[in-house]
Order: C-alpha cells, then structure tokens, then sequence
C-alpha cells in the first residue's frame, strides 16, 4: 500500500517550549492509524503542523508523494486532507444544513466514487436529519461532533484526521461512531484518530503510534503496542 | 403567501402617512420668501443669524404696512428651514420652498458648497435667491449672470473679494503700524484649510502684496484644529510683523490666546472677530491686535446705523456671537429686494433682477448699495485696532477701485 | 534651534491633551467592553460644567472637581439606563453612543447657545527658557495628565480590581464564574472613564475656548491613540499619545501644515499595520458582529 | 434550499419596491420626493455595506469616502471626458471597487475596532486628498457636475423621473444583494462570518473572499456615488469623510445588516424621522437623538427583525424564528 501521508523529522517549536521533537509518521492508503500519547505529547500540534493552522520550524509533511508542508489550511483541504477540531466547531449562527451545505460547495476535487456528496445524505449518514433547520448554535455536544464530522466529509476527502472525536460523547453516543468511522476505508477515506481513551482505540484502530513529550516511541500493531514495555512504563505507568 | 403580501403593504401605508399633501393655498396678497440655513447641527452657530437677520427685515416691512407692487400692497411671509447641516436637507428644504410653497425669493445658505447645490435649484426655476458666500465669486461671471445664463437670478450679498481683501489689508497695516510703532513689512497669514479659507486667502495675499507686505509664507490648519501651537511656533520662526487670522472668527478666537502664550509676533489681525465678542469674553492682549467683521462690527462700530440694527438684532432673542454681524448680509438685502420690487412694479423675476441691477439702495451697511454686473455688491469694510490693554477703535475702509495685478 | 525644541514641547503638550482623552476612551472601551462614541461629548459636558461653575464664581480647582463629579454622576446613569442593555450586543452601545452624540450637543445648545465659551485661565505666568516659552497652565495640564495615569495605571494593573477587570473583559462568563461582580465592575469603570471625561473637559476649557463640538472632533484622535497603544493598555495609550502628539507638532511644523491629519491618519494605519492589536498589545474590545 | 424557497424572501422587498414606484401618484410633495431620493441614494450604498457587515461581519467606517470615490469619478469623467450618467455608473463601479479593495487588504492582518477606526481614517485621508487636491480635484469647493441626464430622449432631472430611476437601481441592488445573499458566495461569507478558521479548513480562501467583499461593497457605494453627484450637482470632500460614513453603519445597524430589507428600512427610517418631529430644530434634533436610542434599545436585532417578530406574535404563528437563511435573525 502506497504510503499516502509521509511525515519526516517534523520540528514545532512555540518561543522555549518544544511541542514536537522531529516525529516521522507515514499513513497509508486505507488504514485507520491511531496515535496516542498523555496529555501535552504533541498530538494536536502534530495535526495542527499538517493541517496548515501552525506552520512547522523544520522537517516535511509530503501528501501523495507531493510536498505540502506549511501550505495555508484551505490549500490542505483542497488537496483532499480534511479535519475535525479538539473542540468541535460549526457555524453557530447558520442552520445545521446550510452548514453542511457550504462544505459540499467548497470540496474541489471530482472524486464522484465518494458516497455522500449531498448534504441531505451527510445529515442522514451522521443523524442529523431531523435537526437541519435548527440553529447549529443550539445543538448539545455530541451532535456538534456528529456536525462536525459531517462537515470534514463533506469535502470528499481521501485523508481524515480526527482530533478527540469521542471527547464528551457518552458510550451510546460513541459506538455510533465508532461504527461510522470504520465504513470510512471501503469509501477510500483513510483514517488518523487521535485520542486518549485506549478502550475507544483498540475498537477502531488496527495500527497505534504514540508519542511522548514530542518523539515517537512506539510505531506499530495494536497488541503489540499495548505491550511493548516502554508505552507502559510511560503511559500507564507499570503492568496493564 | 398571504401573510407575506400583508406585511408589504404594511411597511408601504407607513411611507404613505408620511408624504403629506402640500401645504393649504396661501391668503390672497402676501409674497413668500423662504431662507434654508443651519439651525441645528455643527453650523449653527452661523446658520442661526441668516433666519434672525431675515426674520427682523420682514417683521419690519409688515409692520410698515407691507410693500406696493403696482397697485396691490403685499405682507411678506417669512418660511425658514432648517437644513440640519446636511446637504439633503438643504436640498429637500430648497425643492419644497421652489416647487411645493413657490416662494418668490430664497436667502442663504449658510455654507459653500449648500448654497451651490441650492443654486442649481431655484435657478431654472426663475427664483432670487441671495446668499453671503464670498465663494460665489467663482461662478458669478459676466456669462452666467446673462439673462438666459445659470445664475441670472442668483446674487452675492458681499463684496467682491479683492475689493474686501483689498480694503482689509490697508485697514490692518494703517491701523496697526502707529500702535506697534515701527513700520509693518513683514505678514504671515494662518487660513482654515476649507472653500472659503483658501478662496479668500488667495485674494488677501495679493491685497498684501499689493501694499508692499513680504509674506513669506501662509499656513493652512485642518478647519478643526484646537491646538494651534505648532502653526503658531512655525510663524514665529519666520519672524513676521503681523500675523493675519483668517476667517472663521471661532477658530482664530482659540488660536490667539496661544499665540500670545508663544509670542509669536508683536502684532495679529482676527478676521470675523466682532470687538463686541472682545469686550463681551473680557479678552485682552499685550500687543496690538486689529480685527475685522464681515461686514460691519456689533460691539464698537463708527457706522452709526448698525447700533440701532443690532439692538433690535439681539433685542428679536439671538444670542451675541462672533457671526452675529453676518445676519447684515441678509437684512439689508430683504429690504432690497423690496425696494426693486416696488421700483419694478411687479414680482416677474426677470424685472426684478433689472431692478436689482440699477437700483442704489440705502441699507444699514451702506448708504449706497449697489450690485455690480457680476451681481455683487461692492461696500467698505470695517475695521477695528485694540490697543494693548484697551480701547478700541474703528474706521470704515473704502474698496480699491481694481483688483491688483495677478 | 530653539523652535526645534518649541515644537517638540508643543508635540508634548498636544500629547497629554489627547492622552487623558485616550485614558478614558481606552478603560471605557477596553475594559469594559462598551462602544461610547460620545465619549467627545463626556469631555464637553465637563467643559460646560467648568464654564457654568467658573461664571458664577467658583474656584477653578473646585469647578474641575464639580466636572468631574457631575460627568461620573451622568456616566452612571447613562451606564445603569442605557448601556446595561447593550452589553450582550456591543454594536447596538454603538447606536446609542450616536444617538447620545446628537442629544447632548443639542442640549447644550438649547440651554446655553452654540457660541463659543471660555474662562479666563487659571495661571498666567509664561516661562521663557532661550526663546523656547511655555505657558504654565499648560505644564499644569501635562502634570496632571501624568499624575492621573499614574494613578489609573495602578488601580487598574496593580491592584486586585484592576486584575479581576481585565479577565472579566477576556472571557465575561468565566470571570462571573470565578465570582467577579462583572456588572459592577463594568459600572465602576465606566463612571472612572467618565469622571476622567469630566476632568478632561475642565482641562480643556483651561486651555481652549470650546464649542458644543469641540468634543466630537477631539475624540476621534483619543479613540484612535487608545486603539494603537492596545485597547486597555494604559501604557500603550500613553507612549502612542507622545508619538501622534510628537508627530503632529512637527508635520505641523515642518511638514505641509494642510496635511497634517494625514500625517497622524496614516501614522496610525502604519502602526495597527505592523501590530494589529496595538503597540504594545490589549484586549480585542467588544465583540463586532 | 429549494429556490421557490428562497424567491419568497425577495418577494416582500420586490412588492415594497412596486410601491415605492407608484408614490407619485399620490403626487407627494417635492420635498418628501428629494428626501427620498436622498435617502434611496444611501440605500444603494447600504445594501453594499450589508454584504461587507451583515454577511462578511467585517464593519467599515469608510464607506462613505467610497460613495464619494464613485461620486468624483462622475464628476472628473463628465468634466474632462464628457462621459455623461449612464456610462460613468458602470466606470465609477470599478473604481470605487478598487479603492475598496485597497481599503480591504489590512482587513486581513487587522480586525475588530481596530480595523474599524483603520476604515475611520482612510475615510479622513480621502477627505483630506480631496481638499488639497487643487483645481483637479476642485480642492475644497468640490466639484460641479454639469451634464445633463437623459433616457432615450426622455429628461431625468424633472424630480420624480429621477426618484423613479433611483428607485430602479435600489431595485437592482435588493435583487443583487438577494442573488448574493442565497448564493453559493453568500454562503461562503458567511462562512467567514461564523467562523474563519472552520472556514479554512473547509477550503475556503478566507483572505481571497474577504477582499472579494470589499469589492462587491465598492461597486455598490460606486453607483451610489454617480447617483449622488448628479442628483446634488455639486460635491465637495466634507460630503464624504468620517461622519457620514458612520451614519451609514448606523443605518445599516439599525435597519438589521443581515436581513435584505434591513438597508431599505434603515434608509428610510433614519432619513424620514426627524420629518416626523417638526418642533424648533434644536428640540427636534434632541428627540430625534432619543428616538435612535429607543428603537435600536426596543428592537435590539433591528427594525426588520423587530417588525418581524412583533408581526409573528400578533398573528400568533409559532414564534419560532423563520428558518429561510435569508430571514434568519442576527445571531451573537
């Protein structure tokens, strides 16, 4: 499988603090990789850095064998990499449809075998159908995440990085996701999740990367991860 | 949809109360004079004596028993509108005094550029209309005043600028020079940067010239200006003999106590500051200062009639200002254009302008008023000299008969 | 030499004419988070009280203290009657600041005319350094401006309130969750804005003769100082009022006197250019949309 | 959005407008027909501006200087080219949308109030080039515009065939500025209205579009501007500096930015108040302060929105806010 994100050396530096210490990180076509890591071990700079909002202080972000590092986030989306935020975000003002309907409007590339192109089918395919008049505004937590997600799909994206897509969602509210995500493969979307709730990865992810005060330490297949004795003695602190 | 029909005719009924129906017909025999100036927002301060000065003529014609037109006598009616400092309702007050109530003559207004715009307004509709603007000078030409030309009807209640610049300037220096002591050879002048600064200071440049001044440089403030001291420090490097004010009295007011704090030169002229506003604000100043009203002074004048004008002026409730003296340049020509309205002996605009034009008429500001072929008037100008710490005297000065080389 | 050394005095003395305004503007508008365009109109109506005071006899020290009592009563209300209302829609304080513009200038008028009014000033004595002179009323207006920044400076940066007033600008609900009075504190700082509106006023009337419009142009140089030292930014505002004070003595000096607002004008567009949020950094203000 | 949907909210502006076309057959006086020339004149510009505010949530105090870019390009065009009205209004478009944009590019370093007070001196700076711009720019006495206006062959100076044309163009800017409103541009504004950094990640060149706004305000101010010179005929600097402009916000404001006859209704309420309140002029301009105060106090999402609202309760409909994008009320 072609390697479809490759990050090399990737250096983020804020004034004194260095959020990331030279990560590689490739994601290949088709996979929903999972990267993990305690609170304040880069992950959000890491998307971040790739996604055009930060732009990194060295190494090199290549997308389809192209290098795309530090170009401005609308660029990043156009080449077909789409994200959701840590804290889910929306057009409050503007009803749940025409949220969605602006996503649709702005994905550029012509990708036709993408399921969900209208947005009447994104509002069905995350169950939100029946709010689509509504003021995105008004929505409770976890239908913003579900909003959300609608909204990255929207742009017909080959990538999708999902930045703590389960924070604040109860269990129910969870599995649903989890079951959407995992369709996204056959739909040619591959996956990049970010989070801490371990039970939540090993559900959805086949692969595990975790970093630690901004380096890799640990690259590789879930169990094998989960069990190799320096994630545990940093991330769990001793024997699961 | 029905809803949606009701909330449109909604919405239109509330634009319908609004256009009321032109005023009731007006009594038989009575002529309406209308004056558009500022009675409220930032101009009012001169705005307000074009309605006083105007508002006194009429009551005194009416009094007299109103004027004989041929074999009718007619009572004037006086509409004032205010224009609120805004060019559009300068403009609506304009079309409604020409086209909805037909008043036969328009004074004001107050402001340059409203009074150009009015223009193009009660022109084409054969209206007179007389404003105190010296600017117009700029489109009262031999061609346009013509019969038949864009501003046959319109007519400048001021001198023309080089005649009141010329007699300005030899004023100040005749005045001025005895109490300084030492021959004047050096002026520099200080303008708001607005129309009407840089209309007039271009003229009283030349005037000075033309009296001999050295004027090495003229300084133009942003028309808004409170703190003049760097204006004023730059003046005093040049190390002039006078520095001449020039012409909104307010601005010149606040500027001269600072230039007294710099000591900027051992003597100033204040253009459009009354001696009335010197004595009445207790101001006072180490050197001489000579000042100049547009057109004769309220507080201390030689000319005897303006006394009793302006006792009648303030007596009618207008307040005492350093414009007080512009409501002259209105009074005097409602009682005008009555006269040419008597002599011409019908209220036809193109009679009356050939009236206007030949007629010499005894006002407060001059015994002898007349336009000139350009429809501007040509009178003397006051101008006063304080002494240091003291009294203050005046003298009317005549008009140079040309204007000075270019 | 010497007018070198005039114009930059008459650069610092500008300078503290429009700092005291932008001291105001910029704790009104930064930190309280209201739009109040008749900010101008504050500053006259301290002048006019000052004027009223000093006609009918009182002291001119005590007819500032009046100014600024009256002007910090009639921020009060103003706040507690209409401002309250706006503070969920900043754009909306907007509005009613214009509206106020036009109902307090016209008040003024129907009561006391639109002439201009003066008092005779408070001290006379002009010192004269080698040619460079200086009126004394006008170092007494310099000083009094840096004593009340000094003062203000430490209510509001050093002191517990002035702590709590800045996070309650940044995030309000938070700041209410933390148990700030957010309400009082936004009242409290507006009737501190306005009594320096008040002494502002008395201060100009000292040095200049004023129309009821006076303030309205003012105003505009205050809100545009504030804006580049950084909203709140006491600091910012003062270091950003000598720079536009500096350069408008010497572009009024030495450079095309009749662009001398563009001078300042662009000044400014420069510097909010190259520091989007001021010199030296404030608060974003009101909410805009 | 079914288009059928969205034709609906143009409908009431379009029957407004059919009214506001046949007001001279109530032969109205000449002074309500200049006011509202005036005042159909301001409209032009304001639904400009409601693109800039009520879509893009970025708000200008210089619009005016643009009216007046508009207004001087008529003035110079017709002086020095004889080109008469109707060919200016398309050139002085394009100038006034050049100066916009000139105005709009430090909108994307610099927001909020400190870009309004930016906007607030490029209007003083435009006044001020006016002024000292000697005989070509007519320095402080502005400018007179001499040429005559006419369609096929018919005179447009007579006042009600000049407030019918501005009628028609205020007809063109409601259409315009509904076409934009329930487009995919519109959309995309208020994209960056919400939330410019969702915006970016959802591909949209925010700083492109943001210009892009600026432009559509400038071409409106720009016809704006023609209209205005030709119907004073004479234009000078202090017609278009910082107070006007602030006017204009304030009309926009409390009209309501983001409905489409929010323009229309600030024009005609701020123009047509102080007509109501005939007392001295100095007390008529203190009530006219205080009735600004009430409405935008009363009506805190402004006068369309209010009216709106007020008309949902008294036919007691559910008093839930419409959902046509194009009714929306103004969110925070």
């Amino acid at each position: 499988m072609a390697a479809l994100l490759d990050i090399k050396g990737l250096r983020k530096q804020f004034g004194g603090v260095t959020a990331l210490a030279g990560v590689d990180l490739t994601v290949n076509e088709g996979e929903i990789l999972g990267v993990v890591g305690p609170n304040g071990s880069g992950k959000t700079t890491l998307f971040n850095s790739v996604t055009g909002v930060h732009r990194p202080t060295a190494g090199t972000v290549s997308w389809r064998g192209r290098d795309i590092t530090g170009i401005p986030a609308n660029a990043v989306s156009r080449a077909g990499i789409a994200y959701t935020f840590q804290q889910a975000m929306a057009f409050p003002g503007l009803s749940v449809f025409e949220n969605v309907q602006i996503a649709t409007e702005h994905c550029s590339n012509t990708l036709t075998n993408r399921p969900w192109t209208t947005p009447a089918s994104l509002l069905e395919f995350v169950g939100l159908s029946g709010l689509s008049g509504e003021k995105a505004g008004i929505l409770p937590f976890g239908r913003l995440r579900l909003l959300g997600l609608a909204l990255a799909l929207a742009t017909r994206p080959s990538l999708i990085l999902l930045d703590e897509p389960a924070a604040g969602l109860n269990d129910r509210e969870t599995t649903t996701l989890v079951h959407l995500v995992e369709q996204f493969p056959e739909h040619g979307i591959s996956v990049c999740v970010i989070d801490h709730d371990m039970k939540l990865m090993q559900m959805l992810c086949r692969r595990l990367a975790v970093l630690d005060f901004g380096s890799k330490i640990a690259d590789g297949p879930t169990a094998d991860v989960l069990n190799d004795p320096k994630v545990l003695e940093v991330y769990l602190g001793g024997a699961l | 949809m029905k809803s949606v029909l009701l909330r449109g005719a909604v919405v239109a009924l509330f634009l319908g109360a609004v256009a009321y129906p032109a005023l009731a017909q007006d009594a038989a025999d009575t002529i309406k004079i209308g004056v558009v100036a500022a009675e409220s927002g930032a101009f009012v301060s001169a705005g307000h004596t074009l309605p006083a000065g105007v508002g006194l003529a009429v009551k005194e014609i009416n009094d007299e028993g109103g004027i004989k037109v041929g074999d009718k006598t007619y009572k004037l009616e006086l509409l004032k509108r205010d224009d609120r400092t805004d060019i559009s309702t300068a403009i609506a007050a304009t079309q409604e005094l020409v086209r909805d109530e037909k008043v036969a003559a328009i004074f004001g207004s107050e402001t340059h550029d409203f009074t150009l715009a009015m223009a193009k307004i009660t022109q084409p509709a054969k209206v007179l209309h007389f404003a105190g603007n010296s600017t117009l000078a700029k489109v009262l030409t031999d061609s346009s005043v013509a019969s038949g030309g864009e501003d046959h009807y319109l007519f400048q209640t001021e001198p023309q600028e080089f005649q009141r610049s010329g007699s300005t300037a030899r004023g100040v220096l005749k005045l001025l020079e005895p109490l300084v002591g030492h021959p004047l050879k050096k002026s520099v002048l200080i303008v708001g940067n607005d129309a009407t600064g840089q209309f007039l200071s271009s003229y009283y440049l030349a005037a000075l010239k033309s009296e001999g001044q050295e004027v090495p440089d003229i300084i133009f403030y942003p028309p808004d200006t409170t703190d003049f001291s760097p204006f004023l420090t730059r003046a005093k490097s040049l190390k002039p003999d006078v520095v001449h004010f020039w012409y909104n009295g307010d601005s010149t007011l606040t500027a001269l106590p600072q230039a007294l704090e710099l000591g900027v030169a051992p003597s100033y002229f204040l253009f459009g500051v009354d001696p009335g506003i010197w004595k009445e604000q207790g101001l006072s100043a180490d050197v001489p200062v000579a000042m100049s009203c547009v057109p004769v002074c309220w507080g201390e004048s030689s000319n005897p009639k303006a006394k009793a004008y302006f006792d009648a002026y303030f007596a009618a409730g207008a307040p005492k200002g350093v414009t007080s003296s512009v409501s002259l340049l209105y009074y005097d020509y409602v009682h005008f254009l009555a006269e040419a309205w008597e002599k011409a002996g019908s209220l036809d605009p193109d009679k009356t302008v050939e009236a206007l034009k030949t007629l010499h008429h005894k006002g407060v500001v001059s015994d002898d008023l007349a336009f000139n072929a350009t429809h501007q008037v040509t009178h003397a100008t006051e101008v006063c000299a304080a002494a240091p710490g003291g009294d203050i005297t005046c003298a009317m000065q005549e008009p140079p008969a040309d204007a000075p080389k270019q | 030499m010497d007018i070198l050394l005039q114009q930059i005095l008459n650069g610092l003395s500008i300078a503290s004419v429009i700092t005291l305004i932008a001291v105001g503007v910029t704790l009104i508008f930064g930190l309280t988070g209201i739009i109040n365009f008749a900010h101008g109109e504050f500053l006259m109506v301290g002048s006019i009280v000052t004027w009223l005071a000093v006609a009918n006899g009182i002291s001119f020290w005590l007819a500032i203290l009046l100014a600024m009592i009256v002007v910090a009563v009639m921020g009060f209300a103003l706040e507690r009657g209409l401002f309250r209302f706006t503070l969920e829609r900043p754009t909306n304080g907007f509005i009613v600041s214009l509206g106020l513009i036009i109902v307090l200038q016209h008040i003024v008028i129907f009561f006391w005319n639109a002439n201009q009014k003066s008092i005779p000033r408070p001290l006379n004595t002009i010192w004269e350094m080698g040619g460079v002179r200086i009126a004394s009323v006008r170092v007494m207006v310099i000083f009094i401006t840096a004593a009340v920044v000094a003062m203000t400076f430490v209510a509001v940066t050093r002191s517990r309130y002035g702590r709590a007033l800045r996070a309650s600008v940044e995030d309000r609900d938070t700041a209410a969750l933390m148990g700030i009075p957010v309400r009082r504190y936004i009242t409290g700082v507006f009737v501190l804005g306005s009594a320096l509106a008040g002494l502002g006023g008395g201060l100009l009337i000292a040095l200049f003769p004023i129309t009821p419009f006076t303030g309205g142009t003012m105003v505009m140089k205050g809100f545009a100082v504030a804006l580049m030292g950084g909203l709140g930014n006491l600091t910012g505002a003062v270091v950003a009022g000598l720079i536009l004070g500096i350069v408008e003595g010497l572009s009024a000096g030495y450079g095309f006197s009749e662009w001398t607002d563009a001078y300042s004008f662009g000044l400014m567009i420069l510097v909010l250019l190259f520091r989007p949020n001021g010199l030296f950094g404030g608060t974003s203000g009101p909410k805009m949309a | 959005m079914p288009a059928s949907h969205s034709f609906r909210s143009l409908l009431p502006v379009l029957i407004l407008l059919v009214l506001l076309a046949l007001v001279p057959l109530l032969s109205p006086s000449n002074r309500f027909v200049s006011l509202a020339i005036s005042a159909g004149i301001n409209v032009i510009a304001l639904y400009g501006l409601s693109v800039l505010f009520g879509q893009t949530g970025i708000l200008s105090m210089g619009h005016a200087a643009l009216v007046g870019i508009g207004a001087y390009t008529a003035a110079i065009l017709a002086r020095d080219f004889n080109i008469g009205f109707w060919l200016s209004i398309p050139l002085a478009g394009i100038m006034a949308a050049i100066v916009a944009a000139l105005i709009g590019i430090p909108s994307l370093r610099v927001s909020g109030h400190h870009f309004v007070i930016m906007t607030f001196a490029f209007g003083q700076l435009l006044a001020i080039i006016l002024t000292n711009g000697g005989d070509y720019t007519g320095a402080a006495s502005g400018l007179d515009v001499q040429q005559p206006v006419a369609l096929f062959g018919l005179s447009i100076d007579v006042l009600t065939h000049y407030y019918l044309t501005v009628v028609f163009f205020v007809a063109l800017s409601a259409i315009a500025s509904w076409a934009i409103i329930n487009s995919r541009y519109g959309r995309t504004l208020r994209a960056i209205r919400e939330n410019e950094k969702l915006a970016a990640s959802l591909g949209i060149n925010v700083g492109r579009h943001k210009i892009g706004a600026f432009i559509v305000s400038g071409v409106f101010a720009g016809v704006s501007g023609v209209l205005l010179a030709y119907f004073l005929r004479h234009i000078s600097p202090s017609q278009f500096s910082s107070f006007p402009s602030i006017y204009l916000a304030l009309m926009v404001m409390i009209g309501g930015a983001r409905l489409l006859l929010g323009p229309l209704a600030g024009g005609i309420l701020v123009a047509f108040l102080p007509e109501l309140l005939n007392l001295d002029p100095v007390q008529s301009r203190i009530l006219y302060g205080v009735c600004l105060i009430a409405v935008i106090l009363l009506l805190p999402n402004g006068l369309i929105a209010g009216i709106i609202a007020g008309w949902h309760k008294m036919f007691d409909r559910r008093a839930a806010q419409p959902s046509e994008p194009a009714v929306e009320r103004e969110g925070k």
